[in-house]
């Protein structure tokens, strides 16, 4: 099962973002992990690795498909990555077009290297 | 030179100046960005303030992966996360015994593998990158770390926030790169670097 | 001023996702005016014609740049346009991405003509 | 013939349909999209039926625009938009005279500026154009009402959720075409339609 294998985090600046994009991409996927981590640590507009990191370790996939809304969200997930046993796919993909799109078709089953075709035409970052 | 004693001086000396100068880092990055490149700042450098006070045993390498963690963890935004990986790879390239120019050249590193900044982007890549090259030159003084922060205003901004507007930001200073100069002043008046 | 005739108006399926996005773009256009909505008329995912007219019709800038999620966010929109005054310019643009960096241009009084230009970039649908 | 009794046993019909069929039009809607289809009608069928117990005196004309702006306003999802565009697009066209195949077309020109779907995009206008056809060449029946909407069982989707995954589709009528079939059937019913 690739719900298994795969499942999505999505880091944003703002908690309620963040949140709001998994509450849709759940409607659509309900049988894969969507995590959704946002705010800096006093809940502020930002970023926080800490976040970020026990967002990844509390997931039970191996494999991770990560989306950001902007740049220093990304930054935070590249350190991460370094740091963490899990496989962490940084999506360069729209933030809410590119999740969506993998969210239901992870749900379908889709084959990982068809996922990656398609997603790559939402790259825009 | 380099020694725990320096080390620590240098990064008591980086921190001073980030909390003397935080509302000149604000006003800086209220032009190109968000107006928190200060407050992003002060937070590490203080989190770093507390630990350094109460650590009396660590070696340089302890000191540099306790920065990392510390802005990594504490400051939010890019910089912190950019100095943090810095500091970082900086601690490892101490462990292995490598000299003041090593290190520096570890740092940078790590700070282009998280952030893929390149030259004259308009970020503390152009004062980190030019400081290094003058280290190896023999020729850094606090007069040239100025001249490369303030070599900034004429660049265009690629990255972050201020990658949209970069075409109205002519003139002004970029934040990330004046706490850099910070950083280097520090390693200047602490005594690491000795021609 | 730029910021008195052009507005930005975002809508999706999610009330939080809307919300939580001009919260972002609050923070880099303070003197931009951001309005969201989003949700079902019960407050579940969907959305609803009757409030994103409502929330157009609030704005007091005569152009209206507007956001949205998903497809039928968008004929919303298209409905919506059809039936007001204003301005309506829908943009086929990446939802965080394109209103983030309309937000910052707008805020730093970028010609129309430049935005556009730059937004193209950001067309993922 | 399309009188303001059959438009409003036209419209009764449709809404009835709707509310016997909630349950399959959801469970179509499951295997493509959301599975809300039935639910979204349903809000917009039942909103409806409310306004025209009480009206007594709208004409055609009037009718479809109050089912128009109900479905617009009641429905949420794209359908609910898609069909009350449809409906207020007829409204203005029974308000200038046309007949029943002026009428189809004014919706379908409705549904196709808002939703911008092409035939075998498997989408209710895989049943609108054809049916649209079949009262041009005075061949409309119940049969072929419902082979157009089991042709969707073919199509691969372009628009809406349903097109993420438009491979995996093949096998499933789309639920739009469904809700559609019922809307053409209770025309036929209806006895809006004469040969
Ligand atoms: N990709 C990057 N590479 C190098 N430096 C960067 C990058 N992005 C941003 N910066 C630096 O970070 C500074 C802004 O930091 P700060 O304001 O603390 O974070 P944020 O932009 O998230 O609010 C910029 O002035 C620039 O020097
Ligand atoms: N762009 C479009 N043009 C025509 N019909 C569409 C379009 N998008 C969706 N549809 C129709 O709408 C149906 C789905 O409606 P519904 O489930 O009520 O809305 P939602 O997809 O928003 O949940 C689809 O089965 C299809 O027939
Ligand atoms: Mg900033
Ligand atoms: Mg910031
Ligand atoms: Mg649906
Ligand atoms: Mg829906």
């Amino acid at each position: 099962m690739m719900s298994e294998q795969y499942g999505i985090l999505l880091v944003s600046h703002v908690t309620e973002l963040a949140d709001g994009l998994a509450r849709l991409l759940k409607q659509v996927a309900q049988d894969i992990t969507v995590k959704a981590v946002g705010g800096a640590v006093d809940g502020g507009i930002g970023t926080s690795f800490d976040k970020v990191m026990a967002a990844l370790e509390e997931m039970e996939e191996p494999d991770v498909l990560a989306f950001y809304d902007l740049g220093s969200a990304k930054m935070n997930l590249k350190l991460v990555s370094e740091m963490t046993d899990k496989k962490l796919i940084i999506c360069d993909a729209a933030f809410v077009e590119g999740a969506y799109l993998v969210a239901v078709l992870l749900q379908a089953d889709t084959p990982f290297e068809k996922i990656r075709e398609q997603l790559q035409e939402l790259y825009v970052k | 030179m380099l020694t725990v004693e320096t080390t620590k001086t240098w990064l008591s000396l980086f921190i001073e100046k980030l909390e003397m100068n935080e509302k000149y880092l604000n006003t800086l990055d209220e032009s190109i960005g968000d107006g928190d490149h200060g407050a992003n700042m002060l937070r590490g450098a203080q989190y770093l303030k507390a630990k350094l006070a109460e650590d009396t045993q660590s070696g340089s390498a302890e000191l540099f992966r306790m920065a990392g963690m510390s802005f990594i963890q504490k400051t939010g935004g890019a910089a912190g996360l950019l100095y943090g990986q810095a500091f970082l790879h900086m601690s490892q390239s101490l462990q292995e015994g490598d000299d003041l120019l090593g290190i520096l050249a570890s740092g940078l590193e790590g700070i282009k593998k998280v952030g893929q900044a390149e030259l004259r982007e308009k970020t503390l890549v152009d004062v980190w990158i030019p400081v290094t090259e003058d280290v190896r030159n023999k020729r850094l003084t606090l007069d040239r770390i100025n001249e490369h922060v303030i070599s900034t205003k004429d660049f265009k901004a690629k990255k972050g926030r201020a990658a949209y507007v970069s075409e109205q930001l002519n003139g002004h200073v970029d934040p990330g790169a004046a706490s850099c100069g910070y950083f280097f002043e520090a390693m200047l008046e602490a005594g690491v670097y000795d021609e």
